[in-house]
């Protein structure tokens, strides 16, 4: 059963074509990945299914419904929820303040709630408070909730977003890199986090470069090279697909 | 190390009660010129607080607030002269207009970047004035403006002098400071600080980004209307150029020099920009040069403002670390 | 020796990320430095380029000190840098770029044969020399980048993470490039994260750990240095 | 037909001076990413400037009237850009690193500053240029006569123009402007003086600004210390109409604006002149939110 499917997705960006007639789908519970060389348009595919950008052709399926063209903010409270490649976070405001946008589109409250603090409005602030610092916890920052999250080291500013987008209660976790600029150490607990997330019932879609996070923790890949795509399927099949070795991973003389 | 902040109390919280306080006896003390200029500095510090919404908590550029304020008093002037209609009647009347222009103007031009809206509120701004001077639709009164605005009538008593629009206007200021500061704890408020520090991450962790600019816009110029409405009963006459540029620069600067989005940076910059000038009177001509150049000082000194906003407190439980969900404990 | 840098401190704002590092550069060496993101590695080369005050320590270029020099000064001195993320002028052409690298050169036959040279080695980069540099693909931007430091006729060229969000295939044309411009007599120091590339084309490598050296040897012995193979070459999976 | 033209050439006229001012912002804003709100007042002291020198050295008098007025022009560019130099040495230079609305209000200060200044030397009344500087001659086109001072006006902030567009666009110093403008970091890293790129632009900008002021007192006669509020904001909204930081777009936005007042206020109504060109302006930002000529760039995500 799939949750997301995209068919014949294609964008133009004045002449150059950055996604040329992609179509691939993301089974309900599984763990995507979209890989292909700097450029290639995988950032852009991701921009294509969070509305950020609208297509010129094609079709996203969510869940049985078409979202192509939605607004980024309903297509998040229909359960997308995704991090970005360079990391946006709220600078000036704490990680639990970060993390509680996440929640903002789950709760109701408006200008009246707010100036006049109803029942109602109080019990949705206290749930809200309580499941942010639940996703604080779930990726490991419980400790530093009260931080500035400009102060946060970089890896766990990668975890931050994570948390901001989980506390949203997606079905469709997307992540841009999410190990770019994670050390080692970093990078394994983060294949335990991705893991843990799958766990939850939450499907997973990422692009990254760290082939050794890529391949362990995905269930299918998507190669992606001008815009199209070239090959898809197991990890052990991409590794062995010609096409893939030539335009991304390179002969492999000497390395690994 | 995390620590229930909640519960401690800052000094500051005794600041604001001794503030409180000598506002509140402030008119026992001073004679009726002092008290008006702290009329003025009252009407301006809702105003300040009004814009802080737009400027302060949603970082979008607002230099034509006065065109609001313009609306409200202009709403308020039209309705009590022709019908006769009571001035606190009118408040929600005002409200509505200067909000419903805002809605109106705001709505086409809400996606423009910073600069660009700055522009466009400023032209805005002067598109109103030219208006009400061209006497549009005939009921504005052209450059003369209205004359014989009722004053406000609260509980069958007649408010007029200094002292009694000082309780007026500073009751008005409690609550909108009261209304305000709910308003910024709330899932509201900090919507607003989301698109103020990213609107593309706002967007994408599930805001409409579209919609907080579109509210904070009107209800800032809502509220600026309501100003305007008591404005135009103190003064019982309103003309195009008590709304000018120089208004809403006024209003802007307030705000920045006190503290963005900061309650009481609001209210001490309406003390130091209106009340300030007041002291230096006796320099006249050099007041305003003087002026102009402690702005730029203060801005090199403080740019952040003289009282910078404080960071939201949440009661965050202490927690018991064998519940961990997580493995490994956050890294610094 | 060419560069020395010696007990190195720098701050942002109240934090200090550079605790007192030392590292030298000889003439003609590809030095590099290692370490994961936020370890001071980029902090370091803004330093030695006067982007970053420094709040403590010596940065010497043939013990003259470049610390109380200003940026173009020091470009002057012939100490230029390929940034990371590549920061090209986006909205100028390929040519502009180029010029620009030159600016500090006021001799129109210097640059002529500078620009051949660099045209040699970067064949893309002739081919596209009216286009927008915004408009070209990620390894080109590097390219141009790599170019427009060399246009300055550096004694020291500082590369900080060259082969960052490339194609592996694509980095290694460019780490190739690297040699062949360390062969011509540029010094380089080299900014990696990725460690086994980097290890492989240069001579000596120092190790960065949040504001510290932590290591310092000839490469080849820190690419078979059992930590660094545990922290920075994925160990052996 | 000849009402027409006359009004056709008055807007080019003062589509020029607009332009003119226009660019100072525009310049400013590239570098900095600064609205100059006191770039208005820098104007005003052009055209002091302008009075102050003409009426105390007499140039036109000892060098004939079209020397001695570029001689005074020259020198009133030269003054009222080291003004600009100094404004950002003490008003906006320590503030680089800060957040950009203080930067404004520092700039809306210097405003208040400037405009009180002027006021307090030169007094708050109106002041008078000298009458027949230059020659009021009226030339013939096509039957159609045309002010020689509408000519000169156009023709010089034109020239003015061009030879600006070419400085930024041709020469090393220019691409250097072009390239701060775009990532100072990157620029000082290929050596350039960011700190003296732009000062560069303090003094071009507010020496175009002045040059303008200097127009507009020549042009018009009379000159009082708020004109620069009015012109400035005007030729804001042209460097926004214009698409801001983008230099042939301050021209063109310039131009415009003249043409648009000029014949609005022909054609629709006197009164509402101000306010048709902030309509056209809003128009213009609904249709198009960068401007005329600002590019349209995907907002990299």
């Amino acid at each position: 059963m799939s949750l997301l499917r995209l068919e014949n997705l294609t964008k133009k960006f004045g002449g150059l074509t950055a996604v040329n007639n992609v179509s691939f789908e993301s089974g309900q519970g599984s763990i995507v990945g979209l890989i292909g060389p700097n450029g290639a348009g995988k950032t852009t595919v991701f921009n294509l299914i969070t509305g950020n950008y609208q297509p010129n052709e094609g079709n996203i399926i969510f869940d049985g419904q078409p979202i192509a063209g939605l607004l980024t903010h309903k297509i998040v409270s229909m359960g997308i929820a995704r991090t970005f490649q360079t990391i946006r976070l709220f600078k000036n405001l704490s990680a639990l303040e970060n993390v509680l946008a996440g929640c903002h589109c789950r709760m109701k409250s408006g200008i009246f709630g707010g100036m006049f603090r109803t029942p109602a409005q109080k019990r949705e602030e206290r749930e809200a408070l309580e499941q942010a610092l639940a996703e604080l916890d779930f990726v490991g920052l419980g400790e530093q909730a009260d931080v500035l999250s400009s102060n946060l080291s970089y890896g766990n500013q990668r975890l931050l977003e994570i948390a901001r987008a989980l506390a949203t209660r997606p079905r469709l976790l997307i992540l841009d890199e999410p190990a770019g600029g994670m050390n080692e150490q970093e990078t394994d607990s983060l294949i335990r986090l991705i893991r843990r997330t799958q766990d939850r019932g939450i499907t997973v879609l990422l692009i990254e470069h760290d082939m050794g996070l890529v391949m362990e923790v995905c269930e299918k890949l998507v190669v992606i090279e001008y815009g199209g795509k070239i090959a898809e399927g197991t990890p052990d099949e991409i590794k062995e697909n010609p096409r893939v070795i030539e335009a991304y991973l390179g002969t492999e003389e000497e390395d690994e | 190390m995390m620590q229930n902040t909640a519960e401690k109390f800052p000094k500051r919280y005794i600041v604001y009660g001794i503030c409180a306080v000598l506002l509140a006896f402030a008119p026992l003390l001073l004679d009726s010129y002092w008290t008006d200029v702290l009329n003025n500095v009252g009407l301006y510090a809702i105003l300040g607080l009004s814009l802080n919404l737009i400027v302060g908590h949603s970082g979008l550029f607002n230099l034509g607030h006065a065109a609001f304020y313009a609306m409200g008093a202009y709403t308020a002037a039209i309705l009590n002269t022709l019908f006769k209609i009571p001035i606190l009647l009118l408040l929600p009347a005002s409200a509505l207009t200067a909000g419903l222009f805002a809605l109106i103007i705001a709505r086409p031009i809400i996606h423009l970047r910073g600069d660009y809206l700055c522009i466009v509120t400023i032209g805005v701004g002067e598109i109103i004035r030219i208006a009400l001077i061209n006497d549009i639709f005939g009921i504005t009164g052209g450059a003369n403006g209205i004359f014989g605005i009722s004053r406000p009538v609260l509980f069958g008593l007649k408010i007029n002098k200094p002292y009694e629009f000082y309780y007026l206007i500073w009751i008005f200021a409690a609550v909108t400071v009261f209304l305000f500061f709910r308003l910024e704890n709330s899932r509201f408020g900090r919507a607003l600080n989301y698109l103020r520090e990213d609107e593309v991450a706002a967007e994408g962790s599930g805001i409409n980004t579209a919609y907080y600019k579109l509210a904070a816009f009107v209800l800032g110029a809502a509220w600026a209307g309501m100003v305007g409405t008591i404005y135009a009963s103190k003064m019982m006459i309103v003309s195009p150029e008590s709304f000018n540029f120089w208004e809403s620069v006024i209003m802007f600067t307030l705000i920045i020099l006190g503290g963005s989005g900061s309650i009481p940076g609001v209210l001490m910059g309406a003390f130091l920009i209106i009340g300030l000038p007041e002291v230096f009177r006796g320099f006249a001509n050099a007041r305003m040069l003087i002026f102009g150049a402690a702005m730029v000082v203060m801005m090199i000194f403080r740019p952040q403002g003289i009282l910078p906003p404080h960071p939201r407190k949440y009661p965050i439980p202490r927690m018991d670390k064998t519940n961990r969900m997580s493995e490994n404990e956050g890294t610094s | 020796m060419l560069l020395e840098i010696k007990n190195l401190r720098v701050k942002y704002g109240n934090v200090e990320a550079l605790h007192g590092i030392n590292i030298r550069v000889e003439e003609g060496e590809i030095v590099t430095i290692l370490g994961a993101n936020g370890a001071g590695k980029s902090t370091t080369l803004n330093a030695i380029c006067g982007l970053m005050k420094i709040s403590g320590g010596e940065i010497l270029f043939r013990g003259s000190p470049l610390h109380k020099m200003p940026a173009d000064q020091i470009v002057k001195e012939g100490i230029t840098q390929s940034p990371e993320g590549r920061r090209v002028f986006g909205t100028l052409t390929v040519r502009e770029n180029l010029n620009l690298g030159a600016f500090t050169i006021n001799d129109p036959r210097k640059n002529k044969k500078n620009l051949d040279w660099i045209f040699r080695l970067f064949p893309r980069l002739e081919e596209r020399s009216g286009q927008l540099a915004g408009t070209l693909s990620g390894g080109e931007q590097q390219m141009l980048a790599i170019g427009r430091a060399l246009m300055g006729q550096p004694r020291i060229l500082l590369l900080d993470e060259p082969s960052l969000g490339l194609a592996p295939i694509l980095v290694k044309t460019i780490f190739d490039t690297v040699k062949e411009i360390n062969k011509s007599g540029v010094t380089v120091v080299l900014v990696e994260q990725n460690a086994r590339v980097a290890l492989k084309l240069a001579h000596r490598g120092y190790v960065m750990e949040v504001g510290n050296i932590v290591m310092e040897d000839s490469a080849a012995s820190l690419l078979s240095n059992p930590d660094v193979q545990n922290a920075y070459l994925g160990g052996k999976k | 037909m000849e009402f027409f033209f006359q009004q056709l050439t008055n807007g080019l006229a003062i589509g020029g001076i607009y332009a003119l001012i226009a660019l100072g912002y525009t310049m400013v804003y590239g570098v900095l990413k600064l609205i100059n709100f006191a770039h208005g007042d820098l104007f005003t002291m052009g055209a002091y400037l302008g009075l102050t020198l003409l009426t105390s050295l007499a140039l036109h008098q000892h060098l004939g009237a079209f020397p001695g007025v570029i001689v005074l022009a020259v020198m009133v560019m030269g003054l009222v850009g080291i003004i600009g130099i100094l404004l950002d040495q003490a008003a906006y230079r320590p503030l680089r690193e800060s957040p950009r609305l203080s930067a404004v209000v520092s700039a809306l200060g210097a405003s208040i500053f400037f405009q009180n200044l002027v006021m307090m030397v030169y007094g708050a009344k109106y002041q008078y240029y000298p009458k027949n500087i230059l020659p009021k001659t009226v030339i013939t086109i096509m039957g159609l006569p045309i002010p020689l001072m509408r000519i000169l006006i156009l023709l010089t902030s034109v020239f003015m123009m061009v030879a600006l567009y070419l400085f930024i666009q041709k020469s090393k110093v220019g691409t250097a402007i072009r390239a701060a403008a775009i990532d100072q970091g990157a620029a000082r890293l290929m050596g350039i003086n960011v700190n003296r790129v732009i000062m560069l632009v303090f003094f071009i900008g507010p020496a175009l600004g002045g040059a303008a002021g200097l127009m507009v007192g020549l042009y018009y006669g009379q000159i009082n210390f708020t004109m620069g509020w009015v012109y400035g904001l005007k030729a804001f909204t042209a460097a926004i109409l214009g698409g801001i930081g983008n230099i042939p777009g301050a021209m063109v936005g310039g131009i415009l604006l003249g043409l648009i007042e000029s014949l609005g206020a022909a054609y629709i109504s006197l009164a509402w002149k101000d306010a048709i060109a902030f309509c056209v302006l809003i128009a213009i930002l609904i249709v198009r939110p960068t401007g005329l000529l600002g590019e349209r760039v995907a907002e990299k995500i």
